[in-house]
């Protein structure tokens, strides 16, 4: 098929313009335009597929992709060129992105007509969804880190705008805030990081920047002081960090959750904390040249742990949701930093399936019940039969049980990690990079299990709250009043949805091969399609790439794919010298994982349905306490860093400026005038009468006789001064 | 040789004039009795004769320079240009003392006699061309300028004005005359051409000597512009005498010792002698000091007629400017900044004697909201404040920017600095005066007796070139340099 | 047989002396004559130099009309004086210190 | 064709004389008046701009009449391509600020009338190509400003008029000594009050003298400009005029002021500084720099710090200006352009932040974000205005540069061009835009989120009036964030002819 602007625009227009559309008259429209933005995502649904089928089933090669550009605006005058391009760049990677993205937002949409029904938001919520969307999908689309950035901000103000759509509560606007400064901590470091790129390779172009590596264009380049490389990668990995919500700036993901659940779902499964992901794998080779990978491991195995611990304390469904969120974003950095590129891609795209559908699960729960905080619910499985089947499958998917998509992708990364910390001979203290992964995934496994059993288990708890009624509000900002939970039907709306994402939380869709043999195999098997698919970028095969304008037609035969050019590619040694040591280590990890996971879920399973273990709360009080407040980095940033801090420095500063520099410097010119002409009364007042009527002291000794002359009045002093001045002339004449 | 003499005389008419009418307006002050209108046709005989006498001056304007009465006297459209502000400033003050309360009504013409006298002494300044017609003009300009100072006989104030003046004044004007008498042992006469011819050859002694005696001879004009250290005399006798009188102070006297100081140095210090290297330098600090000390002084005033009292001096010490570079064009620059100045000094002190005369002071609060209960009178007053503080379009500015650009001309940049920083200074107090008028809330809002519909007339007839003068101010500047091309 | 010098020397002396009354004395006629003290060295100043120095008549001229002009200065500085008087009943020259910043 | 400048200055003048000149006039006529001949003015200006001929870099619409011929002063007016950008600023502002000052009661007459004066003089600095008429009105701009600012006010305005006063023309006496010094370096000829035939280095072997010190020429006068252009910017050392202005300016007042004043100053440095001196600035830009990085973050900690939400805005346009400052120092493509087309998106963004702090207000009538006794000044506003949050969001995003939104664009320029220059500037310029975003989306929570505050129970939403002056100015951001071209067309001859010059020093 051909790529022209009319078969691509499509996929990120339609969203726009239901955007558009929605924000102007959505109001008038019928159901306020929900199904407008519906079928707006639809539509690139169905285009985002057609480029998925060609690339998957047309079996283009590995290293395929399309490249086209357009001018946006150029600087140029008489010699200088400065062109600013904008385009897209379509390879595997991002065909099966888009698919994705476009498929799970849509499903997102058809849930959220559902759930945000009879919502005073319903309007707002679908006029920011679907331009949320189109953002992510601009992203995913684009050809150059620059467009990236754009979309990449625009989806910061979306998520700003979702988060805090109730904006008669506090706390949304607080964590709206929260949420946008905290990413754009690291959106600055990524636009500066642009900025250097651009300023040095004349262009952000990915396959310019790979080819630039290729080329050895870095090589020896320093800024201030670190290798430019380093510091690139280093910018570019901060604003990733920031987006996908690793470990110092993690803070704001868990409050993302005030926002309505559907919204939730939209932002840490398909979207916005993906982006993070996938530019750190679209820069990955400038992070191996940057050599910054250890230190995006331990990043990532770091939110991967902390984050599946604090998760274990959580009694907010939605909470639960959200920490294994970050635990999962952890391990795509993890899966990235220790170079096990497909399976990090993969965890993406698996993790997006299962963790939407979780959140459109907790959505139908909250719904139905009005009730978020697990101990207050409890054996709805009878009454919500559906949606219990799709969390237990989600469940069983990123607990990492074998078969299921999260063992697939999960294990993966851990094998590699295991290799990465253990057998590459990197320094012994990365060993900390698979520890702390395999600790996390028993604990996904526990705390997952728990939120199910809570949940969905024992007798229902629901009743208990509504007799004392102290206040609790739901979502929806009003009281939570015990109406009967009715059974819950089949609804195309509100759990078709679901099961249709749970239906892609099985394994064998990720790790069969094109051909459709070995859907059986869970791991191992060197044919899979998508190990196939994607890889690493290969920087050489960038070098002589010429971009093409979208008026020129694609000329580029597409080549049937040989499976005996594929080589594991991983990040740190280009083909790995040794295949078996990375093999085994994969095979011990797959063990040592299952293991782990089913050790976490029988652990729940022995606290909350057997109740046998008291859960561990009791038993350690002080570790519960700093896992309650999150190891209080809220306190810190918020009390300490930006109370204390930043506000303090800007008051003092302010204070400064109007009450020091302004009164005492500007003004003090007028001072200074003020003092002259007091001087020069002075002289008149002072001088005359002081030594002129009564002087005394030194300067009747020093003056004596003009001083007798002087203490007459006012007048002769003057003639005083008349006949010094002439004196002092006549001085000047240098006698 | 009688129609010889004639011929002289005919050049000398506007000073005949000023006689004619002194005398006239002394036969007319001693026999006309007191009754109702006399007063005012009288100062209508003085104003109309006044106006004649600018007439032949304006006729004199375009002659080539002339030297009568044996060279005692220079006629040259340079003295006639300063003549004609000078008789433009008298019948200024001549008019508002006519309307002004804050001398006694019962004076039919006093005021005038005096004024003319002081004018007459004036143009002698303006156009003396020896030792003895400048020291002539200097003291007929002094001794009736005590009289006029000391106007309010009853008032302590005013007396112990006059007296001030007048001891001051004798004093400086006799250390100028011993002065003069030195060069004139020296210089072996009292004719400046003559006297110029014997400067070259002065060696030892003799050159000590009348560098001496030209600083001597500094101190009577420098007294009379008011120049630092020559100003202390200045504010007691412009706060002692009544606004008429100070008005007439600030333009009249000034522009004739301007005149005086531009002829002397141009004609004795316009080569590069040690001489006139030591004069100019001694005119730079002067400058810089006078306007320094003017302008910082006025700030902290709060009678507004003691602020431009102060301000005047300030005026004064940036057209000292012009003498520094001694050379055409500046003294332009000072020409035409002595019309600008003229006709903006006229116009603020009218505004402020019509207030002060309402209310029986000249504080800033009589000032408090005119624009509520005078319009117009409050905007012309705010123009021509911001004209004195040099801001465009006004014409104040383009004097300023004359002085300036001559001064820059000669790359003089460390005193085109301070005259920058003395111009900020200014328009701080300019502004604080204009910000009364015009934000402050008036308080009643009674009409003030002063502004007649004639007086308003007056003013903004007075206005017309304040403003006129700052867009199209090519034509008085030519004027004012072929008035200034005759100068040696 | 007077010498020029000695003229002169008489003349510094009448303008010191001058300035000394002016400034020493509180009476104010004796400032006065103070003033005339000055002007009269200078006027013998002019008529020992046109007589001594330039042979012209410029200087005798000159000492005329200061002596006139002295006489005007006089009349008109004892009228103001006699208002003062009238006014303050003395003329002590301290008493003219009311006119200030 | 040449005379449109003509018309474009003076129509403001003959309104405001003919609604002087109209005795006891109606209020609301005086308004018609006003109105119809900012619209006239606006659409000689768009008509101006279809004229204009983005080819080339020269001065087009030249007017050139002698005026003192002794002094080779002429009334000399041209635009190029930065000029008409700030062309369109100021004709489109007024328009609006003509509309949002509907509501003054107080001398409506003399309001409009200074206003319209206001509105000639600013062109005429634009305009002018001559540098006596240029600093003629550049003072001239001085004289309403002042009594705007002092007559309708708030209740702090006479000090603040006169600060501003003083401070602009202590700056700009400096300047005047450089100009008059610059037409004796350049011999008194023809031109050499002619603002383009100083330009191109033409002084940099000349020395001056002054108390006995030998200072380069260029040097030293680049220094004098640099304090009058400085001053209006305002940079760094010299910006604390700023917040007093514009907390007392009346709405529209600070709109102009923001809007267009400041970016007369950095238009002098376009025009003048830069031209005429560029070995100077050349060799001073790390400062230029330096300052304007100062701005950038002083002005944004400062801006977070405040409770009133002009003076917040006020230090945001310190911080805004001071990139503004950072791209000019580079002297690069990039810089400059961004540069440029800051000075029009501030215009812009700022203009709507402060129209709809005057929007408020005058439902308000107060402006506390947090009112000194610690309560809430507002709250819950998003709920009570529904269409004013839409619009406050707009320019807030705009004035914090997101991407989509006009600020973005020059901003991510002014980066790029700083970053070759001053690596180690670019790397802590970020930190301004960081603040940047802090204070406003703070300013915006505590004033539009949570619960609705009693006192603002009864405020009604943006009336018909307000939605009109507002709607042009979000196209505008709207429209040139994402399509930046029409702007950058029209002015990157001109710039780039500016920056080859630079470059060659």
């Amino acid at each position: 098929m051909e790529y022209t602007v009319g078969s691509i625009a499509p996929i990120f227009l339609s969203p726009v313009i239901a955007f558009v559309i929605n924000a102007f008259l959505g109001r008038k429209l019928p159901r306020q335009g929900d199904w407008l933005a519906t079928l707006s995502i639809f539509i690139s649904f169905i285009y985002s597929a057609r480029i998925f089928g060609d690339f998957v089933f047309g079996n283009f090669a590995t290293d395929f992709f399309i490249h086209k550009t357009f001018t946006w605006f150029d600087l140029n005058h008489a010699a200088t060129i400065f062109k600013v391009d904008m385009g897209v760049y379509i390879d595997n990677m991002t065909a099966i992105m888009l698919l994705m993205v476009s498929g799970v937002a849509f499903l997102i949409h058809l849930f959220s007509t559902w759930y945000m029904d009879h919502d005073e938001k319903h309007g707002r919520f679908f006029v920011f969804l679907p331009l949320f969307t189109s953002a992510m999908l601009g992203l995913v689309l684009s050809d150059n880190l620059f467009s990236l950035f754009i979309f990449w901000e625009i989806m910061g103000f979306c998520s700003y705008s979702l988060i805090g759509i109730y904006n008669q509560k506090e706390k949304a606007g607080d964590a709206s805030l929260k949420a946008f400064m905290t990413t754009r901590v690291g959106d600055v470091f990524l636009l500066l990081g642009i900025v250097a790129l651009w300023m040095f390779l004349g262009s952000v172009n990915y396959v310019d920047i790979y080819a630039a590596i290729a080329e050895g264009k870095f090589a020896g380049q320093t800024v201030l002081g670190i290798s430019f490389a380093t510091f690139t990668a280093l910018c570019i990995f901060l604003g990733a960090m920031g987006k996908s919500a690793q470990f110092p700036l993690h803070v704001w993901l868990p409050d993302a959750m005030m926002g309505p659940t559907p919204g939730s779902a939209l932002i840490h499964a398909a979207t916005m904390v993906t982006a993070g992901v996938w530019v750190s794998l679209r820069m990955y080779p400038l992070m191996v040249l940057g050599d910054i990978t250890w230190f995006i491991a331990v990043v990532g195995a770091i939110t991967a742990f902390g984050a599946a611990t604090v998760a274990t304390v959580q009694t907010d469904i939605k909470a639960v949701l959200a920490y294994s969120t970050l635990s999962q974003l952890g391990y795509m950095i993890m899966g990235v930093g220790v170079g096990s590129y497909n399976a990090a891609f993969m965890h993406l795209i698996t993790h997006a399936c299962f963790k939407a559908c979780l959140f459109l699960s907790a959505g139908s729960i909250i719904h139905s019940v009005h009730e978020q905080e697990m101990p207050k619910l409890g054996g709805l499985r009878k009454y919500l039969p559906y949606t219990h089947f799709a969390m237990m499958a989600c469940t069983l998917a990123i607990a990492g049980i074998p078969f299921f998509s999260g063992f697939v992708s999960k294990d993966r990364i851990l094998g590699d990690a295991l290799y990465y910390g253990f057998m590459s001979g990197q320094n012994p203290l990365l060993a900390i990079v698979p520890i702390l992964g395999f600790a996390a995934a028993g604990l996904t496994a526990f705390y997952m299990f728990r939120m199910m059993f809570l949940t969905f288990y024992g007798e229902n708890r629901t009743h208990d709250n509504h007799g004392h009624g102290h206040g609790h509000k739901d979502a929806h900002g009003h009281e939570a009043h015990g109406h009967e939970i009715h059974h819950e039907h089949l609804d195309v709306r509100q759990n078709v949805p679901l099961l249709i994402l749970a239906v892609f939380t099985l394994g064998f869709w990720f790790c069969g091969t094109l051909t459709g043999q070995s859907f059986g195999k869970v791991f191992g098997a060197k044919t899979e399609w998508f190990k196939v698919l994607v890889e690493a970028p290969v920087v050489e095969k960038f070098v002589d790439h010429k971009r093409e304008d979208f008026s020129r037609v694609d000329t580029r035969e597409k080549t049937h794919l040989e499976h005996a050019h594929y080589h594991h590619q991983t990040g740190y040694a280009g083909p790995n010298p040794d295949e078996h040591k990375l093999h085994s280590a994969h095979t011990i990890g797959a063990i040592a994982s299952i293991f782990i996971a089913f050790a976490g879920v029988f652990l729940a399973f022995l606290m909350y349905i057997k109740g046998s273990v008291k859960p561990w709360a009791s038993k350690f009080p002080g570790i519960t306490k700093t896992l309650e407040n999150k190891y209080g980095f809220d306190e810190f940033y918020i009390d300490i860093l930006i109370k204390k801090g930043l506000l303090g420095l800007n008051r003092g500063l302010a204070w400064i400026d109007m009450g020091i520099y302004d009164r005492y410097v500007v003004d003090g010119m007028a001072f200074v005038n003020r003092v002259l002409y007091k001087s020069a009364k002075w002289f008149d007042n002072v001088v005359v009468d002081a030594i002129g009527v009564d002087g005394t002291g030194v300067a009747v000794n020093l003056f004596n006789l003009v001083l007798r002359i002087v203490q007459s009045g006012k007048i002769q002093f003057y003639f005083i001064m008349l006949i010094m001045v002439l004196a002092s002339y006549v001085w000047t004449l240098n006698i | 040789m009688i129609q010889q003499l004639f011929g002289f005389l005919s050049y000398f008419i506007p000073e005949i004039i000023c006689v004619v009418l002194m005398t006239t307006l002394l036969v007319a002050e001693s026999t006309v009795k007191e009754e109702h209108g006399s007063r005012g046709k009288i100062i209508g005989y003085a104003l109309a004769m006044l106006a004649l006498c600018l007439l032949f001056l304006f006729q004199n304007l375009g002659e080539a320079p002339r030297f009568i009465f044996h060279n005692a006297i220079t006629i040259d459209p340079f003295s006639t240009l300063i003549k004609i502000i000078m008789v433009l400033g008298t019948m200024g003050a001549i008019f508002l003392s006519y309307s002004s309360k804050d001398i006694y009504t019962n004076l039919k013409s006093e005021f005038a006699i005096m004024a003319v006298g002081v004018l007459l002494g004036g143009m002698l300044l303006a156009s003396a061309n020896n030792m003895l017609t400048l020291y002539l003009g200097i003291e007929t300009l002094s001794i009736l300028s005590y009289v006029m100072a000391s106007f309010k006989r009853d008032e302590s104030t005013s007396t112990e004005a006059g007296m001030k003046y007048a001891l001051y004044g004798g004093l400086s004007a006799g250390v100028a005359l011993y002065g003069i008498s030195h060069l004139y042992g020296i210089l072996g006469s009292i004719q400046f051409v003559d006297m110029v011819d014997k400067l070259p050859g002065l060696e030892g002694t003799n050159l000590l000597i009348v560098l001496v005696s030209f600083m001597f001879f500094f101190v009577g004009i420098g007294y009379k512009i008011s120049v630092f250290p020559f100003h202390m005399w200045t504010p007691d006798v412009y706060q002692g005498s009544p606004i008429p009188v100070t008005s007439f102070f600030a333009i009249v006297p000034k522009m004739a010792g301007l005149a005086a100081l531009i002829r002397v140095s141009f004609i004795f210090f316009n080569n590069n002698s040690a001489l006139s290297i030591s004069w100019t330098g001694l005119m730079l600090v002067i400058s810089a000091m006078t306007m320094t000390v003017g302008n910082v002084t006025a700030i902290g005033q709060t009678s507004v007629k003691r602020l431009l009292a102060f301000s005047s001096i300030g005026h004064v010490g940036l057209m000292i400017l012009g003498v520094v570079v001694l050379n055409e064009q500046g003294v332009r620059a000072i020409l035409f900044y002595g019309i600008v100045y003229m006709f903006m000094t006229l116009i603020a002190f009218y505004i402020t004697s019509h207030l002060s005369d309402m209310y029986g002071t000249d504080s800033y609060d009589v000032f408090k909201g005119l624009i509520y209960k005078h319009p117009t009178m409050a905007i012309i007053m705010a123009a021509v404040l911001f004209s004195l503080a040099g801001m465009p379009p006004f014409s104040g500015f383009v004097a300023k920017f004359n002085i300036f650009s001559v001064v820059i001309e000669k790359k003089l940049y460390g005193i085109a600095i301070v005259a920058a920083i003395n111009s900020v200074i200014a328009l701080y107090y300019y502004v604080k005066l204009a910000k009364t008028m015009i934000f402050g809330q008036a308080d009643g809002d009674v009409k003030v007796l002063g502004f007649t519909s004639g007086n308003q007339a007056v003013i903004i007839a007075l206005f017309i070139p304040v403003l006129f003068l700052g867009i199209f101010w090519e034509k008085v500047m030519i004027m004012s340099g072929n008035a200034v091309l005759f100068i040696k | 047989m007077m010498s020029l010098a000695s003229y002169l020397i008489i003349s510094l002396i009448l303008f010191v002396v001058g300035i000394v009354v002016m400034i020493a004395r509180k009476n104010i006629v004796a400032i006065l004559l103070g003033i005339e003290l000055i002007l009269n060295a200078a006027a013998l100043n002019f008529v020992a130099y046109s007589r001594y120095v330039t042979n012209n008549l410029d200087g005798h001229i000159f000492s005329l009309f200061i002596i006139v002009i002295a006489a005007a200065e006089a009349a008109v500085g004892l009228a103001i004086v006699i208002r003062f008087f009238q006014i303050k009943e003395t003329i002590h020259i301290d008493e003219a210190t009311q006119l200030r910043n | 064709m040449n005379g449109i400048l003509n018309w474009i200055l003076w129509l403001p003048i003959i309104g405001a004389v003919v609604a002087i000149a109209i005795p006891n006039v109606k209020d609301n006529v005086v308004r018609w008046i006003t109105l119809c001949t900012t619209s006239i003015v606006l659409v000689l200006t768009v008509v101006l701009y279809l004229k204009f001929d983005t080819s080339t870099a020269a001065m087009q619409f030249v007017v050139k009449v002698p005026w003192i011929e002794q002094f080779h002063i002429n009334y000399h007016l041209g635009i190029d391509g930065i000029t008409m950008l700030m062309t369109f600023l100021n004709a489109l502002l007024f328009f609006i600020c003509t509309l949002s000052s509907w509501t003054v009661e107080k001398n409506v007459k003399a309001y409009f009338a200074l206003l319209l004066m206001l509105q000639s003089s600013v062109f005429g600095v634009f305009f002018s190509l001559d540098f006596f008429l240029f600093y003629v009105y550049w003072e001239v701009m001085l004289l309403p400003m002042f009594f705007l600012i002092g007559i309708w006010g708030g209740e702090n305005r006479e000090y603040a008029a006169i600060k501003f006063f003083l401070y602009t023309f202590f700056g700009s006496i400096f300047m005047l000594v450089g100009i008059i010094a610059l037409y004796y370096a350049s011999g008194k000829g023809v031109d050499s009050f002619s603002i383009l035939a100083h330009q191109g280095g033409k002084y940099v072997n000349e020395t001056v003298s002054i108390f006995g010190h030998t200072f380069s020429f260029e040097h030293l006068f680049f220094w004098f400009m640099f304090l009058g252009f400085a001053i209006k910017v305002p940079v760094f050392p010299f910006h604390t005029w700023l917040p007093h202005a514009h907390v007392q300016a009346p709405t529209a007042v600070s709109v102009i002021l923001a809007g267009v004043l400041l970016k007369m100053g950095t238009y002098g440095f376009l025009r003048i500084a830069f031209p005429i001196f560029p070995q100077a600035a050349v060799h001073f830009s790390s400062i230029i720099a330096w300052l304007g990085l100062i701005s950038v973050i002083y002005g944004a900690f400062c801006a977070m710090a405040q409770d009133d939400m002009k003076k917040l805005i006020a230090y945001s346009s310190v911080s805004h200006m001071g990139f503004v400052m950072l791209g000019l120092s580079a002297m690069t493509t990039q810089g400059m352009n961004g540069a440029v087309l800051q000075m029009f998106n501030h215009g812009t963004s700022t203009a709507m932040m402060f129209l709809l702090v005057g929007i408020l207000y005058e439902r308000s009538h107060h402006r506390w974000i947090v009112k000194p006794d610690g309560s809430k000044g507002y709250g819950g506003l998003s709920t009570k205005l529904p269409k004013y949050t839409v619009v406050f969001i707009i320019g807030m995003f705009a004035s914090l540069g997101l991407p989509g939104l006009s600020g973005f664009i020059s901003e991510a320029l002014i980066f790029l061009g700083i970053y070759q220059k001053f690596t180690t500037i670019t790397v802590i310029a970020v930190v301004g835009l960081l603040i940047g975003a802090a204070y406003l989306l703070w300013m915006f929570k505590r004033m539009f989120f949570g619960e609705v505050n009693p006192e603002t129970e009864e405020y009604d939403d943006m009336n018909a009036r307000e939605v009109f002056y507002m709607l042009p100015l979000c196209v505008c951001v709207v429209v040139f964030g994402i399509f930046p071209s029409p702007l950058l067309n029209v002015m990157k001859a001109s710039v780039g002819q500016l920056v080859d010059l630079m470059a060659k020093f």
